[in-house]
């Protein structure tokens, strides 16, 4: 039961042309900085990213996309970015806008085995466009179907070799979901330990979500928007 | 005279009531953190997967870790918790947050709302809005109430992309307070020095005088 | 924000007859013992008890049992109890019995806003009477429906004044999505702490899902099957 | 001669696979935990919250907050960790468990399961069989090949109440382990001293006996 990995570069392999991703993380915060980095590396391309936003242009998504390596963006909101929008303007790059909510409760089902699912945001609006509408409690609602990838990538605090994450603060974010939804999960931490150092009481993700787990090196953390007092 | 954002967030800060949980949105809503009265207690809630937002960190006690959902650095209060996204709209989508105020581009009479889309310009995508919008039991919009070139943003009908219909229930502008009612916008109060008429000339959609309209206290 | 109340029976105010609730616990393990004791001494009646099992004779909803209180179980599995048998073979007492899982999504989505979703189990038994099919990957799905309740009752270790639960270990089971469901809910726990003593990144059930919590007192804490080495 | 109980969990432990999230069920599917072959490490799940089951505690550790699906009082093994009764359904529900191992009254040659209710008789419920069967990626059933009065539960079609249809994959009964296949019971092994004939006799479903059937090693 010893799901470590060397590093991130090890840890993507299989990644192939193609697939479709998930990538956690909340604007900058809880990347899988390492694993994005072996992606840049790597050279991957054609990928289907679903992912709350898209980085910035050098940092996060951002370098894959500066690379094309990007051919849609699953996402509730982009272009903090000006070559996503080049690109998107050029064509050369899909979107596809998702309430951040949706999208969200999407990873969540993919990974709890539930194929679709009714909610209430977006009726009414462009996000309604050939879905099935059903009144629930006087209100209408949309039917949502589950969202699942060939890998999650994921970023947690602290981590086990059995896979068990436990998230620091907002960088859980889509973390907890998108590590549910993974045909395989990938783990990067900060801090790895044996099984057994954590409160079975804490974890945020078993270990049962999550294939591959490994010591992440160098995290350099950006702050989007540095706000103090 | 019309209203500053600052005394926009103000106005908004009245409707606060103590033990609330409250989402505030990216802009004039944030202000509103700025103005709870006294003896309020409230409780923020950041949709990113925060409750107990605190105020801005001290100079060098930023932490990548803790930001809010306009990707602001941030504290926790005591009594806090931090959660996964799917989580922090359940709460949203749930009806646990009592009250949400965010901004708008365009309302309607109806209470339908446009603040995400304007088509020509970049899309940067809905991020929670269009959650809040559907599911929150209380919504309160701050806005301008015309266009820099004069143009009503309180109509009929929606010209841009829609974020939620048949939602918003109070407005308040740099000119007036206003209900959405069945028959149009009610109006409720009036920015200090503001006229009802220059109110009625800001307003395409439906507007609803009844009796004397107060001036805003604050 | 001081969701404290005084102890169970302040804290079942408004709980009346005919209503339905919500009651954490998974066999005798995580149960609201306070709260069920002054339910039971309060005399009200006619409830429909939403809860995995019924209890024993003489402890949880047992109790209500005998007083006659519960007029309808919504559970998975009950019957550890001679008293419940007796009554519905007698007709006094009826029973809706639903898939364990299904159950606890059920739950979850009530308090999450999901007024409906599809899951497989329970696809060609009796379960699926009057349930809408649909196919997903191959499989038959049924459309599952939300649960609320006017009142739910949930036990927790720790808890702070701001209604932020911690469960310990397997106590937890479904005391976490009913939280969430309950129009309002009530908390009792083993250790009730001031707001700020219990980490933030912590807490199984925020605050916001809460709207009473006291300290409970003289936790018997049953063993349902004692099984040693 | 006809398997003990020991003996089918033994057999089924065959089937465990060195890193396997397995769930087992009340009666012979527990057993199996006693054994697991060595050099593997499987991770138990047990329905009501807990990942890394371990054994029963020592005397006098029992803890009323530690239980199993069966609600006997376990222990938690390092790397084990506890979660809330949707979170532990998700897993299964979502096709993250390898194995499920549990009981039944009936089976069908197309993989049917009849496992939770005997009409007239006291029903207390599904527990969590249905979302089990429903959902498992590997389902084997550790059963008794016919009843005590000699009637076949290997059956083409279940006389009981269903749990779930088209889903079991493999059986371990005190005689044989079969394969559910489109075209039957494929019969993989037989119990030693058992012959196939016996075997024949005993099961009522198609059974589909290709070549030599090798007896089960232990």
């Amino acid at each position: 039961m010893n799901k470590v990995v060397k590093n991130a570069r090890e840890a993507i392999t299989g990644i192939s042309d193609g697939m479709t991703l998930m990538v956690g993380g909340f604007g900058l915060s809880g990347l899988p900085e390492n694993s994005i980095a072996a992606m840049a590396e790597s050279g991957v391309k054609g990928l289907t990213c679903i992912s709350n936003n898209a980085g910035v242009d050098d940092f996060g998504l951002g370098l894959l996309l500066q690379n094309r390596q990007i051919k849609k963006m699953i996402s509730s909101y982009v272009g903090e970015n000006a070559e996503f929008e080049r690109q998107l303007l050029a064509g050369e790059l899909e979107v596809d806008l998702i309430p951040q909510g949706t999208l969200a409760e999407r990873c969540r089902a993919g990974g709890a085995g539930i194929p679709a699912f009714f909610v209430p945001a977006g009726y009414g609006t462009e996000v309604a466009e050939g879905k099935e509408v059903r009144e629930y409690n006087g209100k209408p609602h949309l039917l949502e179907l589950a969202l699942t990838a060939d890998f999650a990538i994921v970023k947690a605090w602290k981590g086990d070799t059995h896979g068990n994450l436990i998230y620091r603060h907002t960088a859980n974010n889509f973390n907890q979901a998108m590590a549910m939804a993974g045909k395989i999960t990938i783990a990067e931490v900060e801090e790895l330990v044996p099984a057994g150092d954590l409160d079975p009481n804490q974890i945020h993700t078993p270990g049962i979500f999550v294939q591959r787990i490994f010591q992440g090196v160098d995290y350099e953390k950006r702050i989007e928007r540095l706000t103090e007092k | 005279m019309a209203l500053t954002k600052e005394q926009i967030a103000q106005r908004i800060a009245q409707e606060l009531k103590d033990g609330y949980y409250v989402n505030l949105g990216i802009g004039i809503p944030t202000l509103v953190a700025n103005y709870v009265p006294d003896g309020i207690e409230v409780v923020l809630q950041s949709e990113n997967g925060m409750l107990g937002m605190g105020p801005f960190p001290e100079k060098g006690e930023a932490d990548a870790d803790m930001i809010n959902a306009g990707k602001q650095t941030v504290t926790v209060l005591p009594g806090g918790s931090f959660f996964d996204s799917s989580t922090s709209f359940a709460m949203i989508r749930g009806g646990h947050v009592d009250l949400t105020v965010l901004g708008a581009f365009e309302v309607t009479d109806q209470g339908d709302i446009a603040s995400w889309k304007i088509p020509g310009k970049m899309v940067k995508g809905m991020g929670g809005a269009m959650d809040l919008v559907a599911s929150a039991k209380n919504i309160v919009v701050a806005m301008q109430h015309c266009s820099k070139d004069g143009q009503s943003k309180l109509l009929k009908e929606c010209t841009l992309p829609l974020t939620g219909v048949k939602c918003v229930k109070k407005i308040v502008s740099d000119l007036a307070v206003l209900e959405v009612t069945d028959k149009g916008f009610r109006l409720l109060e009036r920015a200090p020095g503001v006229s009802v008429d220059e109110i009625r000339k800001a307003t395409e959609g439906r507007l609803i005088v009844d009796g004397e309209i107060p001036e805003m206290q604050f």
